[in-house]
């Protein structure tokens, strides 16, 4: 029974996580039709940058307003988001898919370079807070303190977002625009606003996902393309542009996964590009997708 | 409509004129090897065989409008089709690799296609690109039969039943034999390609790109005609994964993983994918930068990076659209 | 026996009923306008029979034949052909190549791999011709994507009529246009269809048009024919006075 | 039964010692290669700088295992150019290269290198899928090449079963598996079961391989309980410990390094996993010695890739050792891995081979006879002797492994002084003129020559 608890945790540790990546991703789609491929770089700079606040410049510190910088890296992903939407993205919400995906692209390669630039080749992480929160007791098994941590931000952030979308005024400008940018404009929404707006909300999702997870784990290079391509099985399991899609793909994921593991420990890997192959089979815009 | 207003429908020429010009180009490649050093060729090798590649995602992207991003599980398949026949049927001859290549790439892409045209646009991008991955993924896993991250080798292939002598200079064979082996073959796909896309078919393909609707009101069968072109797309950029293996001598899952499929992607829009010869020019210029690059600086990848984006900023037409704008433009000056 | 006639034809989406157990007839070499307020179901009548939606029950039925199952390229070959209500063109394609494609697509060449599409002089001289007719053959090598849309419009038919129909559908072939243009556009589509007896509806709002071609006018109104019958007898129906024009329009 | 040898009689004949080792190999024979460095080169010696092409990971996460690599290499470069370059003339240049740009684009490189560059020798290399792509090619080129890693068995098994013009200087991928399930033997013989967590990959499966065929060997009652393949440079690894845990083992092996490593132990410490188990790794102190904290638990069976850790051999008792660590950490900032030390002593290799056949034939000498300099030296280097094995042209050297340690001296874990083991390289993998085989040689060797031992 215990272990079954555990199972559960892990799985939600999990997916909180990829529901933070993904429900940026999605967001972001949602509201501007395009898929951003340097998502995953925006999640790894998150991790960087609270790797090496927390865990570089306040090094010796063990108090606990610590916990208070978890969300630098959150910021600054959000700030870059905030940056580089205007800049650079904009220009392309007119043009064909092929150049979205390639700007994208082309930002994801900076991303990378830019990241070993900064911080150098090797993992760095924040362990003292993973350390200082110690451990729980469920029956014979001890379970760190720090995973609850991280799946009820994943789960506050759920909930904030919703409250956000569905009932707030900026929510209505956001559903507006994502519904018929042109209405929206011609009602005397400013668009562009939303735009960087949501953006940066969406950059702010997956910088948050990696700060969260560098004091129980590490930010290395090369973390953000596997985490893209992991936030693509989730919204292509629950639907490009839902953010309730991407909750319940991450969920279906972390869940997957986690009996994956201790089942068949072969299929790991496989068999989450399997699911996203058989959703998309059977429906095409994800569980809760609409298709064009 | 600005971006139509930017291009100049290509004129009708005679055909004679394409082939009098193909016949120049392809002198000029048979002489080049005899100016540049064997380095050079050898990257020039690279590039007619990602410029096969390019020609055959371009059938999709440029003349079907369906964006690909999982071309690299069809040239992994080529790649991986060659080392499985030397593996386990021990075969050597290049011309049973390139038949076998068409037979097994025809039966993934036969099966991949039937999934993926029934979508468009972005879904059937992110479909692409998880099929590639469940590939990608299998060539990974299943080390037992590929290797796992080891890969497999590939020994020096024969050519049109001769065999190479082990003590022949392997670098002498690639950038001599095996060039012109894969000149003989670009040409060819060349032909095929200009062909098809200028056929009837190549029509109606193009007609589904720009309208979808309006093609299935002239009679048009959507779904077995982007079916094809998917066939077509993914047998010729087999082919080039073919080619590429024993230039490479060796493959891995990298030739699979979607971040080379977006590599294919990167060449086809540097060329130009609204021409014929866009992704043929993208993809040796793409393999000469790429070079560059990574000789020139540990932050190679910034420098892609930002070429990319560049180019899709600036010059969204690619390299030839580009340049057939500035000739129009020159011949306008001259004409006034 | 009509050349086209559906029985109870019927689409929703949703709760709107679009298309309301529709029973519309029409005779061969008729020209028909259809008529009817925004929302009153004429598109998605057209779009049901030229095969774009699938009805929700009901029959159509072509010269006595069910073609309600079957798919818009068979109905294509059956003779039926359409143009669009916003233009539907392939707009970076050639103004002949979109109509090329439309006599190859018919003649069934589009399978053909390994010919060179410009060499068929055959298909090229009959897009040329019909584009003569047309008035666009001095557009004939620019983008369809850069003419006018008074020439788009044309055009939008001319690729139709390339198809040999027999039952041609005209979905507002000059919605979008100047008033100044819509009677030259409509003189060329009338003396083609009229020429070469193709059986034609009309979907149109201009009532100077609708009463100066049509032999017939049927009238919609939510989902449902309300009248039908000659110019004539439609101008003097008080109840499509009031259904289509509104009460205020006396 | 007569036939069987008992386990600890058949460890002692392998030469699998357990001691605060004096390092037999080390003592005596000296600097011999340090001392008469500095002879004057017979003839004409061309001035041109001598070129090297470095190619490891600089940038992704295999860049943990790379920067060293390249220091190690820039070091023993700074230090040749202080006395005038390569016998006294030709000061050593080194051009950098990415591995991380990927496999094909790595053998594009090597070409280009060779070809456009025109480098005299090339180094380097981390990735074990790697070293099989550019062996070859490097043949082709027929370019004098020291791998430093990449040391899968594939290499000279299968890709290049006769190499000429290339080497490799570190140890075999097998004796990483065969070395932590010996000192598993040797330590803790009761071991019944045993759950393993590797990285899924070809470094990872080749030690779960050499493992169990060491293991099937000497712990006949010992069994698998758990199996967890969590993907290369992961950082979550949840799931597998709970799934470890679950199965309630005496041992867990795992092959996990660099931030791997780091990232699992961190996690496991906070389920109380090394309470519960043994564990036994292969690479915990190799990749990045100052990356694993003092919250690390002491006692571990901490693997350093079978090959050198800068702790051993310790203080003055070997001197090169000493002088090597000193220097590094002075320019570095930090301490040398196995890759630093691997680069650093293939670096004088060359050096040494270099000055032999100058002194048999004067002047430069061509490649050839660098390669016959090369072919069975013995390079003396900061972690011992390294053999130069001349029909596969891979360096040999003892196999050591360890238990981690805090002392106070360190910021950081280093392997116990006192209970260092050491087993000969040569007693672990497979001899010249075994035939190649399936997963590798050495794996078929082990299964058809070593004895089962009586079951105790």
């Amino acid at each position: 029974m215990d272990i079954l608890v555990i199972h559960l945790f892990n799985a939600l540790l999990y997916a909180s996580v990829l529901f933070l990546i993904a429900g940026g991703l999605s967001l972001i789609y949602g509201v501007m039709r395009i898929v951003n491929l340097a998502h995953g770089n925006l999640y790894a700079l998150g991790a960087f940058i609270t790797a090496s606040v927390v865990g570089q410049w306040f090094a010796g510190s063990t108090s606990g307003w610590l916990f208070l910088l978890i969300p630098a890296g959150a910021v600054g992903a959000a700030l870059l988001g905030a940056l580089i939407e205007p800049t650079l993205l904009r220009r392309f919400y007119r043009r064909p898919e092929e150049y979205q995906l390639l700007v994208t692209f082309g930002i994801l390669m900076v991303l990378e370079d830019l990241m070993r630039f900064i911080w150098g080749p090797y993992p760095i992480s924040a362990t003292s807070l993973f350390e200082k929160m110690g451990s729980l007791r469920v029956g014979d098994w001890i379970y760190p303190r720090y995973n609850l941590l991280v799946i009820a931000i994943g789960g506050l952030a759920g909930v904030f977002l919703w409250a956000l979308i569905y009932r707030t005024k900026f929510g209505v400008l956001l559903r507006a625009t994502s519904q018929d940018m042109r209405r929206a404009s011609a009602l005397g929404v400013n668009v562009n606003l939303v735009y960087v707006e949501a953006f940066t909300i969406g950059c702010f999702m997956a910088g948050l996902g990696g700060a969260i997870i560098v004091p129980g784990q590490s930010a290395v290079l090369g973390m953000g393309v596997d985490a893209l391509v992991l936030a693509f099985i989730v919204v292509v399991v629950g639907g490009l542009g839902s953010l309730e899609g991407a909750l319940f793909g991450a969920l279906i994921v972390g869940v997957v996964r986690e009996v994956a593991i201790s089942t068949f420990p072969e299929l790991e890997l496989a068999v989450l590009y399997l699911i996203a192959a058989i959703v998309l089979l059977v429906r095409p815009a994800g569980l809760f997708g609409k298709t064009a | 409509m600005s971006e139509i207003a930017l291009r100049i429908p290509a004129a009708r020429r005679s055909p004679l004129r394409i082939v009098v010009w193909a016949a120049i180009l392809a002198v000029i490649l048979a002489l080049l090897p005899l100016v540049m050093d064997s380095y050079r060729t050898l990257q020039l090798a690279y590039g007619l065989v990602f410029a096969v590649a390019g020609l055959g995602f371009n059938v999709l992207l440029g003349y079907t409008g369906l964006l690909s991003f999982g071309h690299a599980a069809y040239f992994g398949l080529g790649a991986y089709t060659v080392a499985f026949m030397v593996k386990y049927l021990h075969v050597q001859s290049m011309e049973l690799f390139l038949l076998g290549t068409v037979v097994s790439s025809l039966v993934v892409t036969a099966i991949f296609g039937y999934v993926c045209v029934r979508y468009t646009r972005i879904f059937f991008s992110i479909l692409t690109l998880a099929l590639s991955q469940v590939l990608w993924s299998l060539a990974f896993k299943f080390f037992w039969v590929t290797g796992g991250t080891d890969g497999l080798r590939v020994p020096t292939p024969r050519l049109v039943g001769i065999a190479t002598s082990e003590s022949e200079d392997k670098i002498q064979f690639l950038s001599h034999n095996y060039y012109y082996y894969v000149l003989v073959i670009f040409l060819l796909a060349v032909a095929v390609v200009w062909l098809i896309v200028h056929s009837p078919f190549g029509k109606a393909l193009q007609a589904i790109r720009d309208n979808e609707t309006r093609a299935r009101f002239v009679g048009i069968r959507i779904r077995s005609y982007r079916f094809m072109a998917f066939l077509l797309s993914g047998v010729f950029t087999a082919i080039a994964g073919a080619l590429w293996v024993p230039l490479n001598g060796l493959v891995t899952p990298d030739a699979m993983v979607w971040t080379f499929s977006g590599e294919i992607v990167f060449m086809s829009v540097l060329g130009g994918f609204r021409n014929f010869t866009g992704p043929i020019v993208g993809a040796i210029v793409y393999n000469f930068l790429k070079d560059f690059a990574v000789g020139a600086t540990v932050y190679w990848q910034t420098l892609m990076g930002v070429v990319l984006i560049a180019l899709v900023i600036a010059l969204p037409t690619g390299i030839v659209g580009t340049a057939k704008l500035v000739a129009a433009t020159v011949r306008r000056r001259l004409r006034s | 026996m009509n050349y086209l006639e559906t029985r109870k034809l019927t689409k929703y989406f949703g709760d709107t009923h679009a298309v309301d157990q529709v029973d519309f007839q029409i005779g061969e070499g008729e020209v028909v306008s259809l008529i009817g307020s925004n929302g009153a179901g004429k598109t998605s009548l057209v779009n049901l029979i030229s095969g774009l939606y699938k009805p929700d029950s009901g029959q159509i039925l072509l010269r006595g034949e069910d073609v309600t199952r079957q798919v818009v390229q068979d109905r294509i070959k059956a003779g039926i052909a359409r143009s669009f209500q916003i233009v539907n063109l392939f707009d970076e394609l050639t103004v002949v190549d979109n109509v090329a494609l439309a006599v190859f697509a018919r003649e069934g060449k589009t399978r053909w791999f390994f010919k060179l599409a410009d060499q068929d002089h055959g298909v090229w001289d009959e897009a040329h011709e019909l584009l003569k007719q047309f008035g666009l053959d001095a557009k004939a090598e620019q983008f369809a994507g850069g003419i006018s849309q008074g020439e788009r419009k044309l055009l939008d038919v001319a690729v139709a009529c390339a198809l040999k129909p027999r039952l041609l559908f005209l979905d507002e072939p000059t919605s979008g246009v100047s008033t100044r243009e819509k009677a030259p556009i409509m003189d060329i589509i009338s003396s083609i269809v009229r020429s070469l007896k193709i059986t034609a509806v009309v979907i149109e709002h201009d009532m100077d048009i609708i009463f100066r071609y049509s032999d017939r006018i049927v009238v919609m109104h939510q989902g449902k024919i309300l009248a039908s019958g000659s110019p004539e007898e439609i101008r003097a129906n008080e109840s499509v006075k009031d259904a289509v024009f509104g009460p205020t329009h006396a | 039964m007569s036939g069987r040898p008992t386990r600890r009689d058949f460890l002692s004949q392998l030469g699998v010692t357990a001691a605060a080792a004096i390092g037999g190999s080390v003592a005596g024979v000296g600097m011999a290669s340090v001392a008469h460095a500095q002879e004057k080169p017979k003839g004409n010696i061309p001035d041109k700088p001598f070129k090297i092409g470095h190619m490891t990971f600089f940038t992704g996460a295999g860049a943990v295992l790379g920067e060293p690599m390249y220091k190690g290499n820039l070091l023993a470069a700074d230090e040749i150019n202080a006395q005038g370059g390569l016998l006294g003339k030709r000061k050593i240049e080194i051009l950098k290269a990415d591995e991380a740009a990927g496999t094909d684009a790595n053998t594009k490189e090597m070409r280009r290198l060779k070809l456009a560059e025109k480098i005299d020798m090339f180094m380097g290399i981390t990735s074990s899928g790697n070293t099989p792509a550019l062996g070859p090619v490097a043949e082709e080129l027929k370019l004098l090449t020291i791998f430093i890693d990449g040391c899968t068995d594939f290499l000279f098994d299968k890709a290049v079963p006769n190499p000429r013009y290339i080497f490799r200087i570190t140890n075999i991928q097998s004796a990483d598996g065969s070395t932590c399930a010996l000192g598993v033997a040797h330590t803790w013989p009761n071991t019944r079961k045993v759950a393993h967590i590797h990285p899924d990959y070809s470094y990872g499966r080749n030690c779960y391989d050499h493992f169990s065929i060491v293991t099937k060997k000497l712990l006949p009652h010992a069994q698998n309980v758990s199996e967890a393949w969590p993907k290369l440079f992961s950082t979550d690894f949840t799931p597998h410990i709970t799934k470890t845990l679950a199965a309630k083992p005496d041992l867990l092996v795992t092959s996990l390094w660099g931030g791997d490593y780091v990232a699992f132990y961190k996690q496991a410490l906070q389920h109380g996993l090394y309470e519960k188990m043994k564990v036994a790794t292969t690479l915990a102190l190799g990749s990045a010695p100052q990356s694993i904290g003092k919250d690390h638990p002491e006692g571990v069976l901490s693997g350093v890739h079978a090959n050198y850790h800068f702790s051993y051999p310790a203080g003055n008792r070997w001197p090169l050792n000493k002088a090597f660590v000193e220097k590094y950490h002075a320019k570095f900032n930090e301490y040398p891995n196995f890759q630093a030390e691997g680069a650093y002593t293939a670096t004088h290799a060359l050096k040494t081979a270099v000055e032999k056949a100058n002194r048999l034939m004067g002047g430069w000498p061509d490649d050839d006879a660098i390669i016959s300099q090369l072919e069975g030296m013995m390079q003396a280097g900061p972690g011992g002797y390294v053999y130069i094995r001349p029909d596969n042209h891979q360096g040999y050297k003892d196999a050591i492994t360890g238990f981690s340690k805090n002392v106070p001296e360190y910021p950081f874990p280093i392997l116990d002084p006192d209970r260092i083991i050491t087993i000969p390289i040569r007693n672990i993998t497979a001899p010249p003129g075994w035939p190649k085989g399936e997963p590798t040689s050495t794996y078929t060797w082990i299964d058809q020559t070593w004895p089962q031992v009586k079951a105790s």
